[in-house]
C-alpha cells in the first residue's frame, strides 16, 4: 500500500511555520519515511504542473500556512483544495489571520503611502509607487496586486482542520501528524489541539490566588515580574485563561504573559470579545472613572485582544471600497 | 441556522401560538401575517392564533398539540413573560411536557402597545417570534430545585402596620422579630389623640396591641435598633440587626421615672421628638407614658456623662435596680428568617418648603402633626389648643394639600389629609369654639363613614372654602386684620379672592417616603417608584409583594394610607408571608450557572466575580464548582468565563446567540 | 413618475437591545402598559442581568446585521444581583474603546441605566438612539469571506456554540 | 524585437523574488530585473501598538531570523526609554544572539548554499539539495548538523521562551534570568559549537577550496562588484553582531564613515523603483546614481562578506585566523567576490561560537538582576544589530504612553537590494549567450543572489528567500519555446 501523499504550502507568512516543521529535527526523518511529500516549496523540488496534473483528491493532506492576501495565493490554495482530501490550516496566520492580520486596521493605500512616502529614510521626491504594470525600456514588467484585506484560509477555501500557534508547537504538530497517519481525526472543522485553556497546563497555575481581582493592570515593562506567580494575578494582561493550551506555557515560562497565538477554545465565537470580557470583569472598581483608570494601561485593546485573530473577529472590519494603487 | 442537538431532543417540533389579546395585539399587529411567517420558520410544526391564549381554551390548544405529539416545545407570542410565562409553563407541564421547553415573545407590551404603525408593528412581532423560535429549538428540559423555608419572620417598623403584622404572624405560631428604630413602637398612630371618622381614642385602641407585642411569647421586640445587613434569598435570609446602646438595661428598668427626675438637668431643655419639638425633655427620658417597652433611654448627644464624662450622674444612684449602664455598647444580632415584611412607614411633609405659607416665620402657624399633639390629652398642652400667648384662638384656618397635589412639591394626593383635617377641625372647635375655615382643593372622603363625617362637620358650622391658599401673612389691610394672620385664597365657588384673618393656621401636610427609603430599599434589594415609595410587584395583582421574593410590603412605606388600609395591608402581607412559610419550601428558577468540568481550565476568573460566593475551586479536580443552591442565575460568571466553560441554564451562549441571529435575521 | 421606483426605501435602523429582566425590561413593559409610543426599530433580548452581557453578543448582533446595540441595566447600586451592572460597566468601558479603534461610531453601542419605574426613559432612549443611528446610516461591515463561504462561517460559529449548548 | 524570459517563483507567490530577463535579438541579455512582489506594511500597523509589543510583533516579519528582529527591537526599546540594562541582561542577550548566529549560519551553509558548493553547481539538480550534501559529506555529519541545531535551539527556547518568535526582550533587560544549574548546558553547547565551526570550515576547505573550478567561479568577474560595504564593529573595529558602531568602507577598503546607530538617517537612504515592492538602500552622503558600481555610486553591501570587509578583523582568535586565511586566498581586502560570502559566513560562524563560549563561561550570566525599570518618558528609539543577512535597523517614535506613532524598519536585504539586482543582471548577462538557457545556466544566475541569502520576507515583510524557479523562454510571438523549473 502506497504512503499517503502530503503537501506543505505557504501563503503570506513569515516562514516560521516551515521552521517549526524543520524543528521536528530528527523526527522529520520519521515523517519523511511515513509519507510522500509531493510539494514543499521551501525545502524540496516540485513542479506546479505536477500538482495540476494530479487527479483531484489524490493528496491525502495539504498543510497550508500564512494568511491570504492576493488572488494568486487564492488560485494556488484553491488548486490544492481540489487536489487534497483534507486541508489543514497550519499556524495562526492561516487559522486566524495572524499578526499580518493587524493590517486590516488600515487600508492598503495607507500601507503603501506610509512605506514609500512617509518613513524618514525614504527619499522619493517624484512620489514613485510600485506599479502593477510598468513599461521598462526593455519591456513590460508586472507586479501582483495586493488585496485590500488580509483573509484567513477558511475565508477563501473550505478547511478541514486547524493547527493553531505562532508557530504551532512541535508537540502539537507531531500529534496532528500521528492522528493523520493513524486516521484518528476528530470531526471536520476541529482545531487539532486540546480544547482547554492554557491555565490548565501553565506552570504557574497553582500560584493563583482564590480570587483574581485586579485594581490596576500594568504593562510588562512597568514591573519586575515574580518568576513563579500567576502573571494575571500580578496585573499583567495574560490571555492564558482565554487561549487554547498546547504550548505548555512557553511564554509564561519566560515570565511573559500569553498573547493568545493558539486562539480560542471551541466554545468561544470571538476571541477578542471574550478576552476583553474576561479581563475587564476582574477589575476591582465600580465607578466609571476608577474603571477607566484601572484599564488605562490596556492602551491598545485591538492589538491586545485580537493580536492574532483580527481577520476572524465577528466585526472583521468596516466595509472599504477597494482602491487601485495611485488612486 | 445550524442543526440543533438531536441527541437529547430528537428533531425539535416547535409550536407557535400567537395571541390576539382581544384587540390589544390584533389591533396593531397583523396576526394572520405573523402566523404565515411563523409557519415558514425552521422546526415549526404547528402555528395557531387565538383570542386569548392565557384563557383555559387557549392553554388547552397547547396542551392538546403536545399530547398529540405535534409539538415538543412551545413559543407563545402574547404579553410580557413577567405577566404570563408561569401560566404557560404550567400549562405545558400539566400536559406532560417540561415547563422550560417554552419561550415567550412579548408582542404586546413591547410591540402593539408602543407602536402605531401596523406594518412596523407586524414586522417587529415577526422578529421577536423568529428569535423565540430560534432559541427554543435549543432549550433543554430542566427541573426546578426547591429549598426549605425558615419559618421565622422579620418585621421592620413598629408602627401600626408592623405591630399588626407582628401580632398576626405571632398568633399564627411563627417566631417574629420586630425591629423598630425609635426607642418605642407605636409610630405615628401613637401621636394621635383621636382617629377619624369614629373619633375613638387612638391610644385606647393602639396601646393594647403595643403591650400585646411586648408580652407575646413568639415576638422578639428590638426597639432602638436598625437592620444593618441582609443576605441570602427567599426562605433563607440572613439578617444583621444593629441594637444601639440605650444605656439603660431593658431587663432591669421598670420605667419608674426616678432617674429622669434625678437628672442634673433640673429643667428639661432638649426638644422632645415625640412631641415634635413642642415640649422639652431631659437627656434621659421615656418618650411617652405608654411607650413600649416602658424603658428609659439616654440620648448620647445631650447626656453630660456620655459627652464629657464629668457628670455626678445622680440618675445612677436614683435607680434602685442599677439599670443604668454607661458602658453599654452597640450589639449586632444575627438572625435567620424566611420572610421579611417591610413596614417602615412615612414621614410628614416639611411645611417650611412652601415659604408663602409662613411656617416657621410667623407664630401660631402649625403643622397638622403638631396640632395632633396639642389636641392629645397626653400631649404638651394636655389637650388644650392655645396660641403662643396662652389665649384660645378665635379663628383657625386649616390649609389642605400642603405638599400634596402640588407640582412644585409632591404630585400625589396623600389620601389622609382631608379626613384628618376634618377631624382636627372638629377637635379644635370642640376645645376652643373657634371659627374654623377649611381651605381645600377637593374634599376627598372615600371610605366607610367618611362622607358622613364630612356632612357632620358641615352641620357643625365649620367653614369650607374651595381654593388653594395663595399666601399667609401678617400684613393687615383693614383694622380687623390687625395682629392677625391673613389667609389669602381664591374662593373658586364664588369666584372672588378672599382674605380671611385668623389667629391660628394649621397646615395639613402630606405624606412622604421616609428620608432614607432609598438606602432601605437597597438594603432589602427592592425597588422604589419614581416618587420614592417602595414598588410593589404588581399594582393590582401583587400589591404587597416586591420583585424580591420573600420580601413583602405593609402600610405607608408602599404609598399614603390611612390606618384601616395599613392594617388591612399588614394582614395581607402577613398572609403572603405565612403562605410562603407554610408551603415549607420554595422552588427556585433553574436558571443557574453550571461548569463544563471536562473543559474548565481552572483559571479561577469566575470565582471572585460571584456576588453570592456560589463558585468555589475544587483543588483536586482543578476546576470551578457552582453551588446551585447559592447561585441566583445572574450569569455574570458566564459572560466572564474566558474559555466559555461556564454556562447558564435557560441562558446558554448558544441560546442567546441564536436568539440574536433570529431577532436580526428573521427574514 | 418613474422616480418612485428608482428611489430606494428609506433606511430604517435595526437595533438590538439587551435588557436586564429586573429593571429595563420591566420598564419597557411599563412603557407598554402606559401606551407610550416609541420607534419600532428596537428588538429586545431579555437577559437576567446586564452582567450576563458578553461582548460577543454585541459583536454577533452587529455581524448579523444590526446597525446598533442598546444595553439596559439597573442604576449603579441597584443591581438585583448586587454587582452585575458594575461588571457590565467594566466591560463596556473597555469595549467602547475597542469599537472606536475598529472604526465603529460610539453612538452605535449604548449603555443606559433604566430603573423598573422609568418607562418614560425607555421611550426617550429608544427614540434618541434610533435617530442617532439613522443619522449614522447603515453599519456596513466587510464580508468575512468570499462569496459562499460567509454562510458556512456563521454555520461554523453556530455549530461551535451548539456543541457546548448540548452540555447541560 | 526582444524576447522575455521570466524566472518566477513557481508558486507565483508574493514574497518570492521574480526575475525577468529581456533578451536582445542576438540572444544576449538586455537587462535582468529582480522583482520583489509583496508588501505587508508592518511599519504602518505598528502604529497604535504599545512599543513593548514590538519585540514580539516585528519577528513575524521573518520566521527565519526572528531573533534578529527581536534583538533590534529590544535595543530600540532600551533607547526609547533611555534605560541601560544590567550587565547580566546584556550578556545574556548577546549569548542568545551568538547562539542564534551559529544555528542560522549552519542552516544556510548546509541546507541552502551548501548544495552549490558541496555537491557542485552543475551536478544533477536532484542531488543539489540537503540530501545531496549529506551524500557527499556523509549521513553522520548530517545527523551532527541536525543534532547541533536542536541543541542550540533548545537552549534558545529555555531563555527566550520561544525560538521562533522569542518573547524575553524588554526595555532595560530581559524577562527572566538564567538559573545557575543551567549554565553548564551553555558551556557544553558552546564547546560543541566551536568544534562544529572548525570542522565546517574544514569541510569548506576540503570540498570547495581544493576544487579549482569553484575558486575560479568565486573570483570570476561575473560574480564581482566593486561597491561600498557596511557592518557593525566594536570599539576595536572588530566584527560585532549585537552592539557597536556602524562602519562603512569604500570599494578601496578605506573607511568612508563610522557612526552610532542613532545617526543612521544621516547615512542611509531608501530609493523606490516602480517595478518592485522592495526599497533600495544607498549611502546618503554618496547619493543614488542608479544600479552602478564604484565609489560614486551609493550602492553598498551588507551581510557576512561586507561585515568582514568593513571590519579590521575578528574579536576571537580562531575566527581571526580563519579571517586572515580567507583574505590571503582572496587576495586581500576588500573582497568584491559575491560568492565569497559563503566563506565569510563560516568565518562568522566560528566567531559566533567562540563568542558564545566566552559568554557561556562568564559568571555574570547567572546574576538574577536582569532588569532595569524604565523611568524616562518615551519619545524616540533606534536599535541596530547585525542580522545574519546584514545590518538591521528598528526605529520607533512614540507618544508619552509609549504607543508607537511612527515606525521605520530597514532590513538586511533592503541594504543589499541594489547590489543583488546588479548581481542578477550581471550574472544573467554573463551566463546567457545566444539565448540558450538551461538548468546549469539558471543555477549560475541563482548562485549570484543566493550567496546573499536574501530574505525577501524581511525585505518586504513577505516570505524568506529560497526561491524555486520557473524559466520560460518565449519566442517572438510569445509562445513558450523552452521551460525549465527547479528548486
Amino acid at each position: 500500500m502506497s504512503k499517503p501523499k502530503v503537501a506543505f504550502y505557504w501563503c503570506a507568512s513569515c516562514g516560521g511555520c516551515e521552521e517549526a516543521v524543520v524543528d521536528l529535527a530528527e523526527d522529520i526523518l520519521g515523517v519523511v519515511s511515513a509519507v510522500d511529500i509531493m510539494f514543499w516549496p521551501v525545502a524540496l523540488d516540485f513542479k506546479r504542473h505536477d500538482v495540476e496534473a494530479m487527479p483531484d483528491g489524490s493528496l491525502a493532506v495539504s498543510f497550508i500556512n500564512g494568511a491570504v492576501r492576493s488572488s494568486e495565493q487564492h488560485e494556488m490554495v484553491e488548486m490544492l483544495r481540489k487536489k487534497s482530501q483534507a486541508v489543514i490550516a497550519f499556524g495562526s496566520c492561516a487559522h486566524m489571520g495572524g499578526i499580518p492580520g493587524l493590517a486590516n486596521m488600515f487600508g492598503r493605500k495607507e500601507l503603501l503611502a506610509n512605506s514609500y512616502f512617509d518613513v524618514p529614510s525614504v527619499i522619493n521626491d517624484q512620489k514613485v509607487l510600485p506599479q502593477t504594470t510598468f513599461d521598462a525600456p526593455e519591456g513590460k514588467l508586472t507586479l501582483p496586486e495586493m488585496w485590500e484585506t488580509v483573509k484567513t484560509l477558511d475565508q477563501v477555501i473550505d478547511v478541514d482542520y486547524y493547527l493553531p500557534g505562532c508557530p504551532p508547537p512541535v508537540k502539537i504538530i507531531k500529534e496532528a501528524l500521528n492522528a493523520i497517519l493513524t486516521g484518528q481525526l476528530p470531526p471536520k472543522g476541529a482545531v487539532l489541539a486540546p480544547d482547554e485553556a492554557l491555565c490548565d497546563e501553565c506552570p504557574r497555575r497553582d500560584t493563583k490566588p482564590d480570587k483574581i481581582i485586579i485594581s490596576k493592570f500594568v504593562r510588562p515593562h512597568q514591573i519586575l515580574m515574580d518568576h513563579e506567580k500567576c502573571l494575571l494575578a500580578q496585573g499583567l494582561v495574560c490571555l492564558g485563561p482565554v487561549t487554547r493550551k498546547g504550548c505548555e506555557g512557553s511564554c509564561t515560562k519566560a515570565s511573559m504573559p500569553c498573547t493568545g497565538c493558539m486562539g480560542p477554545t471551541s466554545r468561544v465565537v470571538d476571541f477578542g470579545g471574550k478576552a476583553l470580557s474576561a479581563i475587564a470583569s476582574i477589575v476591582d472598581a465600580k465607578d466609571e472613572r476608577e474603571i477607566e483608570a484601572a484599564l488605562m494601561e490596556v492602551v491598545d485593546p485591538v492589538g491586545t485582544f485580537y493580536r492574532y485573530s483580527l481577520p476572524t473577529s465577528l466585526l472583521h472590519r468596516r466595509y472599504v471600497q477597494t482602491v487601485k494603487e495611485g488612486e | 441556522m445550524s442543526q440543533p442537538n438531536m441527541k437529547s431532543n430528537g428533531t425539535p417540533k416547535v409550536g407557535v401560538y400567537v395571541c390576539h389579546c382581544g384587540i390589544n395585539i390584533a389591533h396593531t399587529v397583523d396576526v394572520a401575517e405573523t402566523v404565515k411567517f411563523a409557519a415558514k420558520l425552521p422546526y415549526v410544526t404547528v402555528v395557531r392564533d387565538y383570542k386569548f391564549m392565557c384563557s383555559d381554551p387557549g392553554q388547552e390548544l397547547i396542551q392538546q398539540d403536545f399530547r398529540d405529539g405535534k409539538v415538543d416545545r412551545v413559543v407563545v407570542a402574547s404579553c410580557s413573560p413577567l405577566m404570563h410565562e408561569a401560566t404557560f409553563r404550567r400549562a405545558l407541564a400539566e400536559a406532560g411536557g417540561n415547563a422550560f421547553m417554552f419561550q415567550m415573545a412579548n408582542i404586546r407590551e413591547h410591540v402593539s402597545w408602543v407602536t402605531l404603525d401596523k406594518v412596523a408593528a407586524t414586522d417587529k412581532a415577526k422578529a421577536l417570534i423568529a428569535a423565540a423560535v430560534a432559541r427554543v429549538v435549543l432549550h433543554q428540559p430542566l427541573q426546578k430545585t426547591s429549598v426549605p423555608v425558615n419559618p421565622d419572620v422579620l418585621i421592620v417598623g413598629g408602627g401600626i402596620s408592623g405591630i399588626h403584622a407582628a401580632l398576626t404572624a405571632a398568633n399564627a405560631g411563627k417566631k417574629v422579630y420586630l425591629v423598630e428604630r425609635d426607642p418605642t413602637i407605636g409610630g405615628h398612630m401613637a401621636k394621635f389623640d383621636k382617629t377619624f371618622p369614629t373619633l375613638d381614642c387612638s391610644a385606647c385602641i393602639l396601646t393594647p396591641k403595643m403591650s400585646a407585642v411586648r408580652s407575646h411569647p413568639n415576638i422578639t421586640l428590638w426597639t432602638y435598633s436598625e437592620v444593618a445587613g441582609v443576605e441570602g434569598y427567599v426562605g433563607n435570609f440572613k439578617v444583621k440587626v444593629r441594637r444601639k446602646p440605650r444605656y439603660v438595661d431593658e431587663e432591669l428598668c421598670v420605667g419608674c421615672y426616678e432617674c429622669i427626675e434625678a437628672c442634673v438637668y433640673k429643667k428639661p431643655r432638649f426638644p422632645d421628638e415625640f412631641n415634635v419639638g413642642l415640649s422639652m425633655r431631659r437627656p434621659i427620658y421615656i418618650p411617652f407614658p405608654q411607650a413600649t417597652p416602658l424603658v428609659a433611654v439616654i440620648d448620647p448627644e445631650t447626656c453630660a456623662q456620655i459627652k464629657t464624662g464629668k457628670c455626678k450622674h445622680p440618675c445612677v444612684e436614683a435607680c434602685l435596680r442599677n439599670a443604668i449602664n454607661f458602658d453599654q455598647k452597640e450589639v449586632i444580632e444575627e438572625i435567620d428568617v424566611g420572610a421579611i415584611i417591610l413596614a417602615t412607614g412615612f414621614k410628614t411633609f416639611d411645611a417650611s418648603r412652601v415659604s408663602r405659607y409662613g411656617y416657621g416665620k410667623y407664630p401660631n402657624i402649625y403643622s397638622s402633626l403638631e396640632i395632633e399633639r396639642m389636641t392629645n390629652a397626653a400631649g404638651p398642652t394636655g389637650g388644650e389648643v392655645r396660641l403662643t400667648n396662652g389665649e384660645k384662638p378665635k379663628a383657625v384656618g386649616i390649609v389642605h394639600c400642603v405638599g400634596s397635589r402640588d407640582n412644585h412639591t409632591n404630585q400625589w394626593c396623600s389620601r389622609v389629609c382631608c379626613m384628618y383635617s376634618l377631624k382636627l377641625a372638629h377637635l379644635i372647635k370642640e376645645r376652643t369654639e373657634a371659627e374654623i375655615y377649611n381651605f381645600y382643593i377637593d374634599m376627598r372622603t372615600p371610605g366607610k363613614g367618611y362622607e358622613e363625617f364630612y356632612e357632620r362637620l358641615l352641620k357643625e358650622n365649620v367653614h369650607f372654602i374651595r381654593g388653594r391658599v395663595a399666601e399667609i401673612s401678617d400684613w393687615a389691610m383693614t383694622p380687623e386684620e390687625e395682629g392677625k394672620l391673613v389667609i389669602r385664597a381664591e374662593d373658586t365657588l364664588v369666584g372672588v379672592v378672599r382674605r380671611i384673618p385668623v389667629d391660628m393656621v394649621v397646615l395639613s401636610v402630606g405624606l412622604e417616603p421616609q428620608a432614607d427609603a432609598d438606602d432601605v430599599r437597597r438594603l432589602f434589594n427592592i425597588s422604589c417608584g419614581k416618587e420614592g415609595w417602595f414598588l410593589e410587584r404588581h399594582p393590582k395583582l401583587a400589591p404587597v409583594s416586591t420583585f424580591t421574593d420573600g420580601v413583602f410590603l405593609a402600610g405607608a412605606c408602599q404609598g399614603p394610607k390611612d390606618i384601616p388600609d395599613c392594617v388591612a395591608q399588614a394582614g395581607a402581607a402577613t398572609a403572603e408571608a405565612l403562605a410562603l412559610i407554610d408551603a415549607g419550601k420554595v422552588e427556585l428558577e433553574p436558571n443557574t450557572a453550571y461548569v463544563l468540568e471536562e473543559v474548565c481550565s481552572g483559571c479561577q476568573t469566575c470565582i471572585g466575580l460571584c456576588p453570592y460566593s456560589a463558585i468555589t475551586f475544587d483543588k483536586e479536580k482543578k476546576v470551578a464548582v457552582v453551588n446551585g443552591a447559592l447561585c441566583k442565575g445572574c450569569g455574570t460568571c458566564v459572560a466572564s468565563c474566558p474559555s466559555g466553560s461556564l454556562q447558564q441554564n435557560l441562558f446558554t451562549d448558544a441560546q442567546i446567540l441564536h436568539e440574536i441571529k433570529g431577532v436580526v435575521n428573521y427574514v | 413618475m418613474s422616480e418612485n421606483k428608482s428611489t430606494p426605501k428609506p433606511f430604517e435602523p435595526r437595533i438590538v437591545a439587551f435588557f436586564c429582566n429586573w429593571c429595563t425590561y420591566t420598564a419597557a413593559d411599563l412603557a407598554g402598559t402606559a401606551r407610550m409610543r416609541y420607534a419600532p426599530n428596537v428588538r429586545v433580548v431579555r437577559i437576567m442581568c446586564s452582567g450576563r452581557l458578553d461582548p460577543q453578543f454585541v459583536l454577533t448582533a452587529l455581524r448579523e446585521g444590526a446597525d446598533g446595540v442598546l444595553i439596559g441595566g439597573c442604576h449603579p447600586g441597584d443591581c438585583h444581583y448586587q454587582e452585575g451592572n458594575y461588571k457590565a460597566l467594566r466591560r463596556f468601558s473597555l469595549f467602547k474603546r475597542m469599537l472606536n479603534d475598529l472604526g465603529i461610531e460610539p453612538a452605535r453601542v449604548r449603555l443606559e441605566w433604566i430603573a423598573a419605574s422609568e418607562g418614560d426613559k425607555v421611550q426617550r432612549v429608544i427614540n434618541e438612539m434610533t435617530e442617532a443611528v439613522r443619522a449614522l446610516g447603515p453599519l456596513k461591515l466587510e464580508p468575512r469571506a468570499l462569496e459562499g463561504l460567509e454562510a458556512s462561517l456563521s454555520e461554523k460559529a453556530a455549530e461551535l456554540v451548539l456543541t457546548q449548548g448540548e452540555t447541560s | 524585437m526582444t524576447r522575455k524570459i521570466t524566472i518566477d517563483p513557481i508558486t507565483r507567490l508574493e514574497g518570492h523574488g521574480k526575475i525577468d530577463i529581456f533578451l536582445n535579438d542576438k540572444g544576449g541579455v538586455d537587462h535582468a530585473y529582480l522583482q520583489v512582489p509583496e508588501l505587508r506594511g508592518f511599519e504602518r500597523f505598528a502604529q497604535g501598538r504599545p512599543a513593548e509589543d514590538m519585540p514580539q510583533i516585528t519577528p513575524r516579519i521573518c520566521g527565519v531570523c526572528p531573533t534578529a528582529h527581536h534583538m533590534a527591537s529590544t535595543k530600540a526599546l532600551d533607547d526609547l526609554y533611555k534605560v541601560d540594562p544590567p550587565v547580566a541582561a546584556k550578556k545574556i542577550r548577546e549569548l542568545m544572539y551568538s547562539t542564534f548566529f551559529v544555528e542560522d549560519h549552519a542552516l544556510h551553509f548546509y541546507f541552502l548554499a551548501g548544495p552549490d558548493f558541496v555537491v557542485g553547481p552543475t551536478a544533477p539538480k536532484a542531488e543539489r539539495n540537503i540530501l545531496g550534501v549529506l551524500g557527499k559529506v556523509g549521513l553522520e555529519i548530517g545527523k551532527e548538523v541536525i543534532g547541533m541545531r536542536r541543541q542550540l535551539r533548545d537552549l534558545m527556547t529555555l531563555v527566550m521562551g520561544k525560538t521562533i518568535h522569542p518573547v524575553f526582550g524588554l526595555p532595560g533587560g530581559i524577562s527572566r534570568p538564567i538559573a545557575k544549574e543551567d549554565q553548564q548546558k551553555f558551556v557544553d553547547a558552546a564547546e560543541h559549537a566551536v568544534e562544529f565551526g572548525k570542522f565546517t570550515l574544514k569541510i569548506f576547505g576540503d570540498v570547495v577550496l581544493k576544487n579549482k573550478a569553484y575558486v575560479d567561479a568565486i573570483t570570476s568577474d561575473m560574480y564581482t562588484h566593486k561597491t561600498y560595504y557596511m557592518g557593525m564593529v566594536d570599539k576595536n573595529n572588530k566584527v560585532n553582531f549585537y552592539d557597536g558602531d556602524i562602519r562603512v568602507v569604500g570599494p578601496d577598503g578605506k573607511e568612508q564613515s563610522k557612526f552610532p546607530p542613532g545617526r543612521y538617517l544621516e547615512h542611509i537612504a531608501e530609493h523606490v523603483e516602480p517595478w518592485s515592492y522592495i526599497k533600495f538602500c544607498y549611502l546618503k552622503d554618496v547619493g543614488w546614481n542608479g544600479f552602478k558600481e564604484g565609489a560614486d555610486s551609493g550602492v553598498f553591501a551588507v551581510a557576512p562578506l561586507a561585515r568582514l570587509n568593513a571590519a579590521d578583523g575578528m574579536a576571537t582568535p580562531l575566527a581571526q585566523e580563519a579571517y586572515e586565511q580567507m583574505y590571503s586566498v582572496l587576495g586581500g581586502k576588500p573582497a568584491h567576490f559575491t560568492l565569497a560570502t559563503s566563506w565569510a559566513r563560516l568565518v562568522e560562524l566560528l566567531y559566533a561560537a567562540e563568542r558564545m563560549r566566552e559568554l557561556a563561561k562568564d559568571p555574570d550570566i547567572v546574576d538574577p538582576n536582569v532588569r532595569t525599570l524604565p523611568t524616562e518618558t518615551p519619545k524616540e528609539g533606534i536599535g541596530i544589530v547585525e542580522a545574519p543577512r546584514g545590518t538591521l535597523i528598528h526605529h520607533y517614535v512614540t507618544d508619552e504612553r509609549g504607543v508607537i506613532t511612527k515606525a521605520n524598519l530597514i532590513v538586511a536585504t533592503q541594504n543589499n537590494a541594489a547590489r543583488i539586482a546588479m548581481s542578477v543582471d550581471k550574472a544573467a548577462k554573463g551566463a546567457i549567450t545566444n539565448g540558450k538557457v538551461d538548468d546549469g545556466v539558471l543555477n549560475l544566475i541563482e548562485m549570484a543572489f543566493r550567496a546573499y541569502d536574501p530574505c525577501h520576507g524581511c525585505a518586504t515583510h513577505a516570505l524568506p528567500g529560497q526561491m524555486p524557479f520557473l524559466v520560460r523562454v518565449y519566442d517572438r510571438t510569445g509562445n513558450v519555446l523552452q521551460e525549465i523549473r527547479r528548486e
